[in-house]
């Protein structure tokens, strides 16, 4: 009983309305923690702590790099999530914020990328190597890309979100089954192409209380992007749901001439 | 096979565009859809026909007994006319052909390539089609656009024949027919914008 | 159902070889690839058995979308989608024309493009097992995609982009298994998964195709 | 203020500016689209009020 | 003139990102080659130059089917040809418009996909200075292509059958500057040979794709 | 600016449709082709539009002076219709789009983009495109399909105007445009079929 009521006062989000009255409300807040968040976190990062004593100054990339690839991947589950809810019970607002969050998982796909990619420079002698995890966030990248083509390409909103919900639920299946088959393959004839594992280069289990220093400035970065991840999707799916709004007055008005 | 449409609304791209529809098409009648251009008669038809579904109100009987035609024909022009009707006619589980030739006078054509027909011959290519369906209700949108008059009248004949044996018809058209069919203009039913203030509503 | 299939090989033939096209580009991404990164043998074996498998698969992307574009521009999938056959029919049956007048040519003409490649002699069989495993996939994932862009003016490089990522795992596993076959390397996990993957897209996408036709068509 | 960052200062910088170069620029034009459209659907409401 | 151009770029761009798409597919051909020949670093590096040109002439090649195909079908051919506009004019513009939407992209993003291919750093200039050079003659050639298929239903596979072989010369030596540039040796006579085909192409290829152009449309 | 057709064979697909035609279209006048499907109007309307060559025969005063119309409309979908009118003007080196939105009332579907247009709604589109080549001989294959009574109407208003100014106009239709127009009807010149014998002149 307490469940189904508590349900159904999260549906009520599904309400449009209801949405931007709510999301007006709560969006400073996230905004303003985020940035603290963000501010404390990085400049902690930055200028407090210590560098690794094998990767010298760069272990200090890891405080965009690690949040940036959670994000990344999780902004996908959550479009996975909210694109599963819009088939199945049909909650416009559900779908919109799905669209809203695909460029923002883009972009932390893309900052992923760009710090690993600069990381890799002076860690593994190459700015691009095809280790599995790369690999299969170039992939995930593809995906996001394709993604937001549909989006893009199609001008009916209903039917463009019933396309994109199926291309995320099939696209997810398919990312899962690209990184086995990433793991399998670069294994396969060559086995361990970069000699400096991403775990290596932690130093995680060998020397704890360095971890420690680098941890917890980590840990604030990472909920900084969270809650900047919360804050643009909230706000963005509020700008999808006033384009709509848009889009049928703008009808409406045609319908009446 | 009566097909029944009671209160119906209907939207293209998530506009609606008619709304509170509503007839009965009994066997052996046809009846004639008409309205200006934009208000919504190909829409109408599509979602009788089960293509796209209806914002709301009732369609009964339209389940596998639709024949539909529209603005484009369906045609193949690297087939031959035969090939065409043959391919359409074992779709629908039909096997005979010669009928649908005979009725729109496509016998001299027969081994011809669809793509090489006049505008003409193709539409009345696309009209036999109906025939080797064996459906009982047609629906046609705009069905004698590019026929000459000789032509218009084997459509009108095919069409009364159909009625005759127990089939209906829907047709819209801006030209006289020469059918003797009940007129269903749908001028009168176009959709009423919804009020500014329907915030949620706008998402249909 | 058969009509359907007679249908859509007939017009593959017809309009110029559907066959003889596919083919014929494969045959020329392969003889083009000596021109881009060089003649010296050693390098083309090396490279031979994963040029084929990518050739086969540009191939097969390339002949994409026709796969139902022209159905729908003449109206036809309207008038199918209103025939007494199920959209999951429609959409099995056009993987099956595709892969019988592209995916098919392909595997058959495989090993006359190794000998251009200096393909090494082990590989031979095994390429021409994975590709006949490996290509169902992708005619079917194919369809997927073309049905998703089917309404779309200019759709086919937006097709592309959705299918080629999922291609990556059929890809993968099936040059994977190629080319371990090409060294003399045991063979079994990547045909193993391979034939999962066909199995498991045959059986199962075709539903989600015929779903986003349906509403692609409304 | 400046911490030491020895021969990795071009790696570390360049990736710092080069992300939140792409932060600051999702934040804005998501800011900037949506003052835009909000704006636009008031003086659709508003016209639209006018209008009946 | 000025009119056509405009309107072309548009239609690129509505269409979804005509650009955009041209430069996804250039993307995934590229990363797909790793997942085809292997991982291995050396070895990529070897093709990187070959390979990456073979992906921007297939990009550029895909996108072409659409160049005229769309304006045949729905009849602004026919009009453009009545209209007070020489058809060469009319082709060549085509020619730019595509160049613009497809070739330019491509040249610029082609660095970075040489990262993922471990080009050596020697070569990233030969690479875009040779693709700069080639690809207008790849799309006044493909606009040659494309008017020769434009009526033919299905035209895309023809057409990539005809317009391959005419890519070979400005491959051969588009790919030869650019693998030469990449080890350091002496680049002027590929270079040289490449900006000639260009040159030769732009001059003259238009006069025979608006002849048959107009044969065509008859 | 009169166009004159003396003697004029045609063909489609190699075949000679249409034989000995001759005419006068002077300004101020509009003529109707009027035959049967397939005859060959079609081609006779692209003959004289110089899209594809005639037999034998002259024609005399087309060059550069004909607009035409086919059986499609040569509209962009993801254009607007403004977007699309202002192309072919500035094409054709004409400035002002104005009047011809006006004379189809496309006044409240300027900013829509021409793909979500009903078929009649994109074929007014199509015939306003007339007004902006600013050319003098008008040759129209079948313009009113799928226009409604009133839309008909705006067409015969504007060829009306057209003639008024001097221009002409040459018109294949099947139905009655209300037009105070000469008719040509193509029937009797159909073209004779070559005796079997002569084998050189199968390949014209
Ligand atoms: C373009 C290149 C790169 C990409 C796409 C990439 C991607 C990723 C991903 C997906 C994660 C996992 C995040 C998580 O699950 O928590 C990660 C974590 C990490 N990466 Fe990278 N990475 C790249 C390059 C590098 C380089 C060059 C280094 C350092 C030498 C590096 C160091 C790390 C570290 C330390 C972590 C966190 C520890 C862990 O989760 O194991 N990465 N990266
Ligand atoms: N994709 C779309 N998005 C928005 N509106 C559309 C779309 N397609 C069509 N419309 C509009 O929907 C209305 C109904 O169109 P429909 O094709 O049903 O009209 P119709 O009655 O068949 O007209 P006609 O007699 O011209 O064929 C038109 O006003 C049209 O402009
Ligand atoms: N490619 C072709 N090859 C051979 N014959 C063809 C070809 N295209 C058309 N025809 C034939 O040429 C004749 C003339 O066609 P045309 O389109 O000019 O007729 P039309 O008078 O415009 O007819 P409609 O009123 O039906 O539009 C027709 O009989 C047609 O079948
Ligand atoms: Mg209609
Ligand atoms: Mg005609």
């Amino acid at each position: 009983m307490t469940f189904s009521t508590k349900a159904n006062a999260l549906w009520e989000y599904a309400n449009p309305k209801k949405f931007l009255a709510t999301t007006e409300r709560v969006l400073p807040f996230f905004w303003a923690s985020a940035a603290a968040c963000l501010a404390v976190g990085l400049i902690w990062g930055f200028f407090f702590t210590p560098d690794d004593y094998r990767q010298g100054a760069t272990v200090k990339i890891i405080y965009l790099h690690v949040p940036a690839a959670l994000l990344a991947i999780n902004a996908w589950f959550m479009m996975l999530l909210t694109s599963l809810i819009w088939l199945i019970r049909r909650h416009h607002v559900s779908a919109l914020a799905a669209r809203a969050a695909a460029p923002v998982g883009v972009v932390m796909t893309l900052i992923a990328l760009a710090t690993g990619a600069i990381w890799g420079q002076p860690m593994w002698g190459t700015w691009w190597a095809w280790d599995p995890r790369l690999t299969s966030f170039l992939i995930l990248f593809l995906f996001y890309l394709g993604y937001i083509a549909l989006w893009e390409a199609i001008e009916n909103p209903d039917t463009a979100a019933d396309l994109t919900s199926v291309l995320c639920l099939v696209g997810s299946v398919f990312a899962i089954l690209s990184r086995y088959a990433v793991n399998f393959w670069n294994q396969g004839l060559h086995q361990g192409a970069s000699v400096m594992r991403i775990e290596a280069v932690t130093g995680g289990d060998t020397q704890e209380k360095v971890s420690n220093v680098f941890f917890y400035p980590l840990l604030v970065c990472i909920v900084g992007f969270v809650l900047l991840f919360v804050a643009l999707v909230l706000y963005r799916t509020g700008t999808e749901i006033r384009a709509r709004r848009i889009r049928a007055l703008l009808a409406r008005e045609r319908v009446g001439a | 096979m009566t097909l029944t449409v009671t209160d119906l609304s209907i939207a293209r791209g998530g506009i609606p565009v008619l709304q509170g529809l509503g007839f009965d098409l009994r066997p052996g009648t046809a009846l004639v859809v008409r309205g200006p251009n934009g208000i919504g008669k190909t829409t109408l038809l599509r979602t009788l026909a089960g293509l796209q579904p209806p914002l709301s109100g009732h369609i009964t009987g339209a389940e596998d007994t639709i024949a539909y035609a529209g603005h484009s024909d369906g045609i193949k022009p690297t087939l031959t006319v035969t090939e065409n009707l043959t391919f359409w006619a074992s779709v629908f589980g039909t096997a005979e052909i010669r009928p649908a030739l005979e009725a729109f006078e496509l016998n001299d054509l027969a081994t011809r390539h669809a793509g090489n027909l006049s505008a003409g011959q193709k539409r009345r290519l696309g009209l036999s089609r109906l025939l080797v369906t064996g459906r009982p209700i047609w629906v046609l949108d705009e069905p004698t656009v590019s026929l000459d008059v000789s032509a218009v009248a084997m459509f009108a004949t095919a069409v009364r024949a159909h009625l005759s044996q127990g089939g209906c018809a829907l047709i819209a058209t801006h030209i006289d027919l020469g059918l003797d069919a009940a007129v269903l203009d749908v001028g009168p039913f176009r959709a009423k914008p919804r009020p500014v203030t329907d915030f949620d509503g706008d998402f249909l | 159902m058969i009509a359907l299939l007679l249908r859509d090989l007939k017009l593959a033939f017809r309009a110029g070889g559907g066959f003889g096209l596919g083919l014929a580009f494969f045959l020329i991404v392969t003889v083009m690839v000596p021109f881009s990164v060089g003649p010296q043998s050693a390098l083309l074996s090396t490279i031979a058995p994963g040029v084929l498998w990518l050739g086969a698969l540009l191939a097969c992307l390339l002949s994409l979308d026709r796969l139902l574009a022209l159905d729908w521009e003449d109206g036809s999938l309207d008038l199918l989608a209103t025939a007494p056959l199920p959209l999951e029919a429609v959409v099995t049956i056009k993987a099956l024309a595709h892969w019988i007048t592209t995916g098919l040519p392909l595997v058959l003409a495989a090993p006359v493009l190794g000998v251009l490649l200096n393909l090494p002699v082990a590989g031979f069989s095994w390429l021409v097992v994975s590709l006949l495993v490996g290509t169902p996939a992708l005619s079917v994932i194919g369809t997927f995609g073309a049905a998703l862009t089917v309404g779309l003016k200019r759709g086919g490089l937006l097709l592309s982009l959705l299918v080629l990522p999922l291609y990556v795992p059929t890809l993968i596993f099936g040059a994977e298994a190629a080319r371990r076959g090409a060294v003399g390397m045991d063979t079994g996990t990547p045909m193993l998964m391979l034939a999962g993957i066909t199995a498991a897209t045959v059986a199962l996408l075709p539903f989600a195709s015929a779903a986003v036709l349906r509403v692609n068509l409304r | 203020m400046m911490p030491e960052l020895g021969k990795y200062a071009d790696t570390v910088l360049s990736a710092y500016v080069a992300s939140i170069a792409l932060l600051g620029l999702l934040v804005v034009v998501s800011l900037w689209r949506g003052r835009r459209v909000r704006a636009e659907m008031k003086e659709i409401e508003e016209r639209a009020a006018r209008n009946g």
